[in-house]
């Protein structure tokens, strides 16, 4: 199969194969290279970008690399934000005891072993030698006092991630290793630490206020903060210290657009090095340009229309599936999403935790969807679905598109209003079920990689975003939390996607991909987890 | 009166229209409904994390002794702490104001050195070919959407001929001042600086532009056809002291109080003209911080916005007072 | 208050201006659009139809490149294909994203901005107006007092301000049943026109102050005219003198006034629109919007279209309000505020 | 200029239908005229149609006299004057006629120019290029407008303003040439330059002290002060001894005086009449002095024109014409003054109003005859011609040049219809002549 790379010159030959994720398995994270691709070397016509100085892909002599993302950061502290862009900004700079490979595995970070302990605790040994960007060495106290800031609200600061580790009893600290209880067991403890927890020295948060920490950076990973213009753009630089050996690159610098047109323009005009969402209609603009190429990942974020079990039409089971028959998922991934999109028929995505294998989505079948309309009693019904503006890929288009299929159902009526994310999920995470929508399209990313992290939270009584109360899919995931045999826990957490599928709480829509446009000057691989690694990459 | 204390007391009753400002920006939270808390908060953050965050930010106290402490700590420059960001707004916000600012410059002096001139060629050869595209040319200027025309800039002044950046702001232009003093290439620096700013310059430039045209033409006619030009002409005077000397001089004084009352739409242009440009100013700063209910940082952009315009029309009033002497008698 | 002579001017003007009769037309045209857009529209304008996204205008027929994603043996891959991309007699101007007919979304959006335009200078007037009017009647700390209100009101930018009233209040809108429709003279049509109330209020509650400074200024200098001194030597009270000597004769000013603030709103509209602050979907700023995605990757015409319908009718009501301007009231120069 | 040529310049007035016994002078300027008119009309071309503003005018101008040109308002005098220094804007045009100038230096720079009529030491000014127009403006010709208010720019002091008007001749003298490029040597570089950097100015120090030199001249106390006021700060009166200095600022040979008084009350009035015939007096220059008001020719002139509908309709010594009087609307002129030895002679106002200037709307008849009340059959067969009394320099356009009124000619009362009855003296639009035209 040729690469776009080999193929860019006959680029106007009428089919092509462009490797991404998987394929590119050929080029390796760590290689760099085939080599055979001598265009891409020449860097000639990158000249008239020489005046900019911040451009990376010029000459030999320095790696620079820029990534432009929709958002930049809500401040630098590791610990009180939410969501994944600060995680990508400040996640070049602070690490976590564990760490995820690209697909998700869960591999060592600042520990290199880590074990449960007979009463189901955790503990993790912390690797020796690793030092602060400021020189001082990581203690196991650093890590004691990370976590206990991050899970106890009177430990500095009250962090929005405090549910992110389990329901952490007590941490202890003892030499070089750090010990975690939990209040009852705690299956999903590596997960939830894998992918949350990053470690911050105890000193140098004390001793410095809230907006110094929100501006600077004090960590152990591989990039160290050099400038922070707050908005607009952080610049890092290798860590020379790095435990796993400094980054090939020589200058990070991290920015953001909130035009997906724009971030696209910039990728071509090399400004930049990754640009993260690339709409599918400019795929074949980045792909058929000399500069750089699409590199797509299936991620961890699920999209669906939730819809709340306690209010008509959607208290019928019958109409929710309906629902699931009268929207045509697979035109929506080929002609919104441009095949962008893979769909989906349970909570759970493939290659997490607890996804099973044998459940089928709901076929597109409108004769059905009336005929279930008809027999819910709700024919003739008019339905409004909320849908977030710009939050996720093609939100409204999706929620417009759908809205549109179910409205073609001769005995549903149904409209799209728009609203502010902010706004929509202020009502979603209502505390009151009564005061959340009736009927919206929402996404989850799962970054956990386990299933339970998607149906506890959406589907359970006791979830903050729930929009179900069922007894039985309650009990399942309560046994989940318990059980400690892994494999055993993944048979309960498949018969509950299973029980999900049949309630269908929700519209099934389909699972997002990342997509990136990615520089020909740089060789880099996305990732599952929605998160971006600079320091895997290498010069072309 | 003199100059001093007529700007004296502009300046008085620019400080109460500032307290106003405030007091409304403050009053917003209160007649907005839904709690701050969900920006901070994450989806799935239980009662407890939501409460306990809430005392954190002081916004479970009376609403007066908010307004109180707000107005005390703003007296010392404390406008809070981002509910976002957790950084300190003050320092926010002026990081912001510079490029805002700058950006607002760069499209004031594009508007006003194509404008005038272009007024009044169009008031001063009326009814020829070059009267009527001037008119036409700000008639369009003054029709079309910024944020369309910025769109359109990109379309093909970056895309198609890659003559300009398509976005950010590169470098600001302290740093082609510093290039000197640093021995760094000044001409690289300023056309780096160039390609950046040109394109939303321009952008939101045009509007004013246009209306700067259309005011310095109608206020040219106007101007031309009175006594004392009539006069300087029978005194011999040339023509370029008649038009620039005397009657454009007379045509800006009007001109000038219009410009600072479209102030305001020069800001609001540029909060637009931010977001298509992805320029890292106020404008860009009020749209996250609505967006995300951040309302330390969204009151502390809006009492700058709103000091910045009282400023600048304190400014314009001296200026038109020195301009118009009888203004000050008045 | 339209007398002969305000007629003959009114004429006389139009005669000799090319612009006015362009301006004219273009607003008719307009008008015309808005009101009938049920039967001028050739489909329905939010029916999407996914299979025919992204056609170009007629006349802008060409090959170009569609890339897609699928799912090999669990490895996503792109494909990238030549397609013939042909413009349908069909879409005019050819179709958006989502397979939406744009010349459809283009009569319809301008029934959004007409109205929008219209109803929000009527709110505007009809609060500005009245407290302008009392304010420089009375004068003294009534009108210092407005005074003060309006300088507050002034320091925050329109856009600005609506955008933070518009986010932090919601995008309400309401659902006027289309009188065609429901007559069913074109079935086929959406059966409501989505008016975005929020919208409306705001840029009215932005706007009002212009519209307090005109009438301000009319109510001072109409205060010392003889007729109105001789009205209150006879005894008649201040809101009778107002409304039957004061107003009509500041009427003007503020007719041009509200003619220059309809095209500002339009385009605060759009500015709205096209930041995502709106309640409808159909509007010309939200197609800006939508479009502004396909405006690099070839498919132009999503963006261009609506935001040249913008230009041309924000200029048309511009050149109507030259038109009034220079026949009615020769001496006030246009300064509202726009986007 | 060859005589032949002169001939044929000559005919072309000949050709035009003016008799050689015209009441205007023809021909040959003589020596000791400054100026001398032929022929000159100027026309304004508006939506309305073309209005004959000035028609035919001609007069001469001598060394040393004050010439009145005296008129109800719309009778073209100050059109007269505006395009005596080439100032008339569009839609107003000079269409015809000649401007002959003398000025030896000028005759010999275009002597041997084909395009230029050049007769001794007169130039015809209508023939030179407009920039040598314009450069006549200042050191040749002056003119002081009816309103100084809106003659000065307010927002610049009065001294600059006159200093300006010192600057230009004195740049002028300096460098010749530049006066007649079309920016006189003064671009949008050099203002800029004077704009930008600090100490620089159009107008230099010597000038600034000329212009308070000339403010002390007209009579301004504290000149020194005043020079640094705002023309707001001016008195209507100080005001028009300013305009005055400013005129005087190029010394010229001609002053043109368009209304002087009108803007000012009656007491100041006469002490502006006093400063102009001082200044002419001493510096002995020519002035052309436009009024609607025979009461100031009486005191000032020498010669006096009168002007009706775009013509002058009687011209002559001031004597002759005040005491000769053959032109009905002279008479009603004199008669709507107040008669300072009778004081109980009730005044007279002309009745009716000043006819259309529109072309397409005047008959081909006397333009005076519906108001005229000596109107008879002859006036309404065509315009009538001029006539000229050769020994007293006098005389009218009017059938009754060369005979007597015949009362029993007269056409009957109401023969004009409707415009007959405005003989109601309270209808005065006709002499209220507060504006220029």
């Amino acid at each position: 199969m040729p690469t776009d790379n080999d193929n860019h010159v006959d680029r106007r030959t009428v089919l092509k194969y462009a490797g991404t994720a998987g394929a590119v398995g050929l080029a390796g994270c760590a290689g760099g290279g085939d080599g055979s691709d001598g265009e891409d070397g020449s860097d000639g016509d990158d000249g008239m970008d020489g005046g900019d100085g911040e451009d990376g892909s010029d000459g030999g002599d320095a790696f620079e690399v820029g990534v432009t993302m929709g958002q930049m950061d809500s401040g630098l502290d590791p610990q009180d934000h939410a969501e994944t862009n600060t995680e990508i900004i400040v996640g070049q700079a602070y690490e976590g005891v564990l760490d995820r490979d690209k697909e998700g595995g869960i591999i060592a970070g600042l520990a290199d072993e880590w074990e449960r302990t007979d009463d189901g605790s955790v503990r993790f040994m912390l690797r020796d030698g690793v030092t602060f960007h400021n020189g001082d060495d990581l203690t196991a106290e650093d890590v004691r006092y990370s976590i206990r800031r991050i899970v106890f609200e009177d430990v500095g600061i009250v962090s929005p991630q405090s549910n992110d580790l389990g329901v952490v009893d007590e941490v202890t600290a003892g030499d070089g290793e750090v010990t975690v209880s939990f209040e009852g067991y705690n299956p999903i403890a590596f997960q939830l630490f894998a992918t949350n927890c990053e470690i911050m020295q105890q000193s140098w948060v004390e001793e410095n206020g809230g907006d110094y920490i929100n501006r600077n950076a004090n960590g152990t990973g591989p990039f160290r903060v050099t400038e922070y213009n707050s908005g607009n753009e952080v610049l890092y630089e290798p860590f020379e210290d790095y435990w796993d050996g400094a980054p090939e690159v020589d200058e990070l610098r991290m920015s953001a657009s909130s035009e997906s047109s724009t971030r696209v323009n910039q990728l071509l005009a090399e400004e930049t090095d990754i640009v993260t969402n690339v709409p599918p209609n400019e795929v074949s603009r980045v792909n058929g340009s000399d500069v750089a190429t699409i590199n797509s990942v299936a991620s961890a974020r699920i999209i669906f229309l939730q819809m709340r079990y306690d209010v008509e039409p959607f208290s019928s089971q019958q109409f929710r599936q309906a629902l699931n028959h009268a929207v045509d998922v697979e035109s929506i991934i080929e002609n919104v999403l441009n095949g962008f999109g893979n769909i989906t028929a349970q909570p759970t995505l493939e290659g997490h935790v607890g996804y099973n294998p044998d459940i089928d989505p709901y076929p597109y079948d409108p004769g059905e969807a009336e005929r279930l309309v008809e027999e819910s009693g709700h024919a003739g019904v008019e339905i409004t679905l909320e849908t977030p503006i710009g939050r996720y890929l093609r939100d409204v288009e999706i929620a417009q598109a759908a809205a549109n299929q179910i409205n073609s159902l001769s005995n549903v009526t149904c409209e799209v209003e728009q609203r502010e994310f902010s706004s929509l999920v202020q009502d979603v995470t209502a505390p009151d079920i009564e005061d959340r929508p009736h009927f919206n399209l929402l996404g989850w990313g799962n970054a956990e990689f386990d299933g339970s992290q998607t149906l506890t939270p959406l589907l359970s009584s006791s979830g903050a975003l729930t929009v179900l109360e069922n007894d039985e899919l309650d009990g399942l995931l309560t046994d989940a939390e318990a059980t400690e045999d892994p494999d055993e826990r993944v048979e309960i957490l498949q018969e509950a996607n299973q029980l999900a599928h049949d309630l269908a709480p929700w519209v099934f829509m389909h699972q997002q991909f990342s997509v990136y446009g990615v520089s020909n000057d740089i060789s880099w691989e996305p990732r599952a987890d929605e998160f971006i690694d600079p320091d895997t990459a290498t010069q072309q | 009166m003199s100059l001093g204390r007529f700007a004296l007391k502009r300046s008085l009753q620019g400080i109460g229209v500032v307290w106003g400002v405030v007091t409304v920006v403050f009053a917003l939270r209160f007649v907005t409904p839904g709690s701050p808390i969900n920006a901070v908060a994450p989806l799935d953050a239980s009662q407890e994390t939501r409460q306990a965050i809430a005392a954190e930010l002081g916004l479970d106290q009376p609403l007066y002794i908010q307004y109180g402490q707000y107005i005390f700590d703003l007296l010392q420059g404390d406008m809070g702490r981002s509910y976002i960001r957790g950084q300190e707004v003050t320092t926010l916000v002026f990081e912001r104001l510079p490029a805002t600012v700058e950006l607002a410059i760069a499209a004031s002096v594009v508007a006003i050195v194509l404008a005038i001139p272009l007024g009044v060629i169009s008031a001063t050869n009326r009814n020829d070919p070059v009267d009527y595209g001037a008119t036409l040319l700000s008639l369009g200027g003054i029709s079309t959407p910024n944020f369309w025309l910025g769109i359109m800039l990109i379309l093909i002044f970056a895309v198609e001929f890659n003559i300009f950046n398509t976005s950010g702001r590169g470098v600001d232009v302290g740093d082609v001042a510093l290039s000197v003093a640093n021995a760094e290439p000044f001409v690289g620096t300023l056309l780096t600086w160039l390609a950046y700013i040109t394109l939303p310059a321009i952008a939101l430039g045009t509007y004013f532009m246009a209306l700067i045209t259309r005011l310095t033409r109608s206020g040219m006619l106007d101007e031309l056809s009175k006594g004392y030009v009539q006069a300087a002409r029978a005194k011999g005077l040339p023509r370029t002291l008649i038009r620039y000397k005397h009657a454009l001089r007379n045509t800006l004084i009007p001109v000038i109080t219009v410009l600072g009352l479209q102030l305001g739409t020069l800001i609001g242009g540029a909060v637009i003209t931010e977001a298509v440009f992805s320029w890292p100013g106020l404008g860009t700063l009020v749209i996250e911080s609505i967006n995300n209910r951040d309302w330390p940082a969204l009151q502390g952009s809006l009492i700058i916005i709103g000091t910045s315009f009282v400023l600048v029309n304190i400014l314009v009033d001296v200026v038109y007072a020195y301009l118009d002497p009888e203004v000050v008698n008045d | 208050m339209v007398s002969s002579r305000v007629i003959r001017n009114l004429k006389k003007e139009f005669r000799q201006s090319g612009l006015a009769k362009l301006g004219l037309a273009l607003v008719v045209l307009i008008l015309l659009t808005a009101v009938f857009a049920p039967f001028i529209a050739p489909h329905n304008p939010t029916d999407q139809q996914l299979d025919q996204s992204e056609l170009p205008p007629i006349g802008f027929s060409e090959t170009s490149e569609r890339t897609s994603s699928q799912m090999v043996d669990g490895e996503i891959q792109t494909v990238t294909e030549e397609v013939e991309v042909t413009a349908d007699p069909d879409h005019v101007f050819g179709t958006d994203g989502l397979g939406r007919d744009m010349f459809s979304r283009v009569v319809y959006g301008a029934r959004t901005s007409l109205v929008v335009g219209v109803l929000g200078t009527v709110l505007a007037a009809s609060i500005g107006v009245p407290v302008g009017l009392l304010a420089g009647y009375h004068r003294g700390r009534v009108d210092d007092a407005l005074m003060r209100i309006a300088d507050v009101s002034l320091a925050f930018p329109s856009l600005v301000l609506a955008v933070a009233l518009i986010g932090l209040w919601g995008r309400a809108a309401v659902n006027v049943p289309d009188p065609f429709v429901v007559a069913g003279l074109a079935p086929e049509m959406p059966e409501s026109f989505v008016l975005p109330i929020t919208v409306v209020i705001v840029v009215g509650l932005v706007n009002w102050v212009w519209f307090a400074r005109v009438a301000r200024g009319e109510a001072l200098s109409l205060r010392g005219q003889e007729y109105v001194k001789a009205s209150r030597a006879l005894g008649a009270d201040d809101n009778t003198i107002i409304l039957r000597h004061v107003l009509p004769n500041a009427i003007t000013p503020i007719i041009v006034l509200g003619t220059v603030q309809v095209a500002a709103i339009i385009l605060l509209e759009s500015s709205l629109s096209f930041l995502g602050f709106s309640g409808t979907t159909l509007s010309w700023g939200f197609d800006i919007a939508q479009g502004r995605d396909y405006v690099s990757s070839g498919q132009w015409w999503i963006a261009s279209i609506p935001g040249l319908a913008i230009m041309l009718s924000v200029i048309g009501i511009n050149l109507l309000g030259d038109w009034l301007r220079d026949a009615l009231d020769p001496g006030i120069e246009g300064e509202g505020g726009a986007a | 200029m060859s005589d032949a040529e002169r001939t044929v310049a000559g005919e072309s007035a000949a050709s035009d239908g003016v008799p050689v016994d015209d009441a205007a002078p023809s021909g040959t300027p003589a020596v000791d005229d400054v100026l001398s008119v032929r022929d000159l009309s100027t026309r304004f071309f508006t939506e309305e149609g073309q209005i004959n503003a000035v028609e035919s005018v001609s007069f001469d101008l001598r060394e040393d006299e004050i010439l009145g040109v005296v008129g109800e308002s719309g009778s073209g005098k100050s059109v007269t004057a505006l395009s005596l220094v080439d100032l008339v804007e569009t839609p107003g045009r000079i269409t015809a006629g000649e401007v002959w100038y003398r000025d030896a230096d000028l005759a010999e720079e275009f002597r041997g120019d084909d395009a230029v009529r050049v007769d001794g030491d007169h130039v015809d000014l209508r023939t030179v290029p407009p920039s040598v127009r314009r450069s006549l403006r200042g050191p040749s010709f002056s003119v002081i407008f009816q309103d100084p208010m809106s003659s000065f720019n307010p927002s610049i002091t009065v001294g600059e303003q006159i200093a300006e008007a010192v600057e230009v001749q004195r740049r002028a003298r300096a460098n010749p040439r530049s006066t007649r490029s079309r920016t006189q040597g003064y671009g949008l570089g050099k203002l800029l330059l004077d704009g930008i950097v600090p100490g620089r100015d159009y107008t230099s120090e010597e000038s600034m002290e000329r212009a308070v030199e000339l403010l002390g001249q007209v009579g301004i106390p504290d000149p020194e002060e005043r020079v640094d006021e705002y023309p707001g700060q001016f008195s209507g009166g100080m005001l028009q001894r300013a305009m005055i200095a400013q005129a005087l600022a190029g010394e010229p040979d001609v002053l043109i005086a368009d209304e002087p008084t009108t803007a000012l009350d009656v007491t100041i009035q006469a002490q502006i009449l006093n400063l102009l015939k001082e200044i002419q007096a001493d510096r002995g220059m020519s002035i052309v002095l436009i009024t609607h008001d025979l009461g100031v020719i009486a005191e000032m002139c020498d010669r006096v024109c009168v002007m009706y509908a775009g013509e002058i309709v009687e011209r002559g010594t001031l004597d002759s014409v005040f005491e000769d009087t053959v032109h009905p609307y002279t008479q009603g002129l004199l008669g709507s003054i107040p008669d300072v030895d009778d004081p109980r002679a009730r005044l007279e106002p002309i009745a009716g109003n000043v006819p259309s200037l529109v072309d397409a709307e005047m008959d081909d008849r006397c333009y005076f005859a519906d108001r005229c009340p000596k109107a008879m059959e002859a006036c309404l067969d065509k315009p009538p011609e001029a006539t000229v009394d050769a020994a007293a320099d006098h005389g009218a356009k009017c059938v009754l040049a060369d005979r007597e009124y015949d009362p029993a000619d007269a056409l009957p009362d109401d023969y004009f219809g409707e415009a007959g009855e405005a003989a109601d003296p309270d209808d005065g639009a006709a002499t209220d002549g507060g504006e220029g035209e």
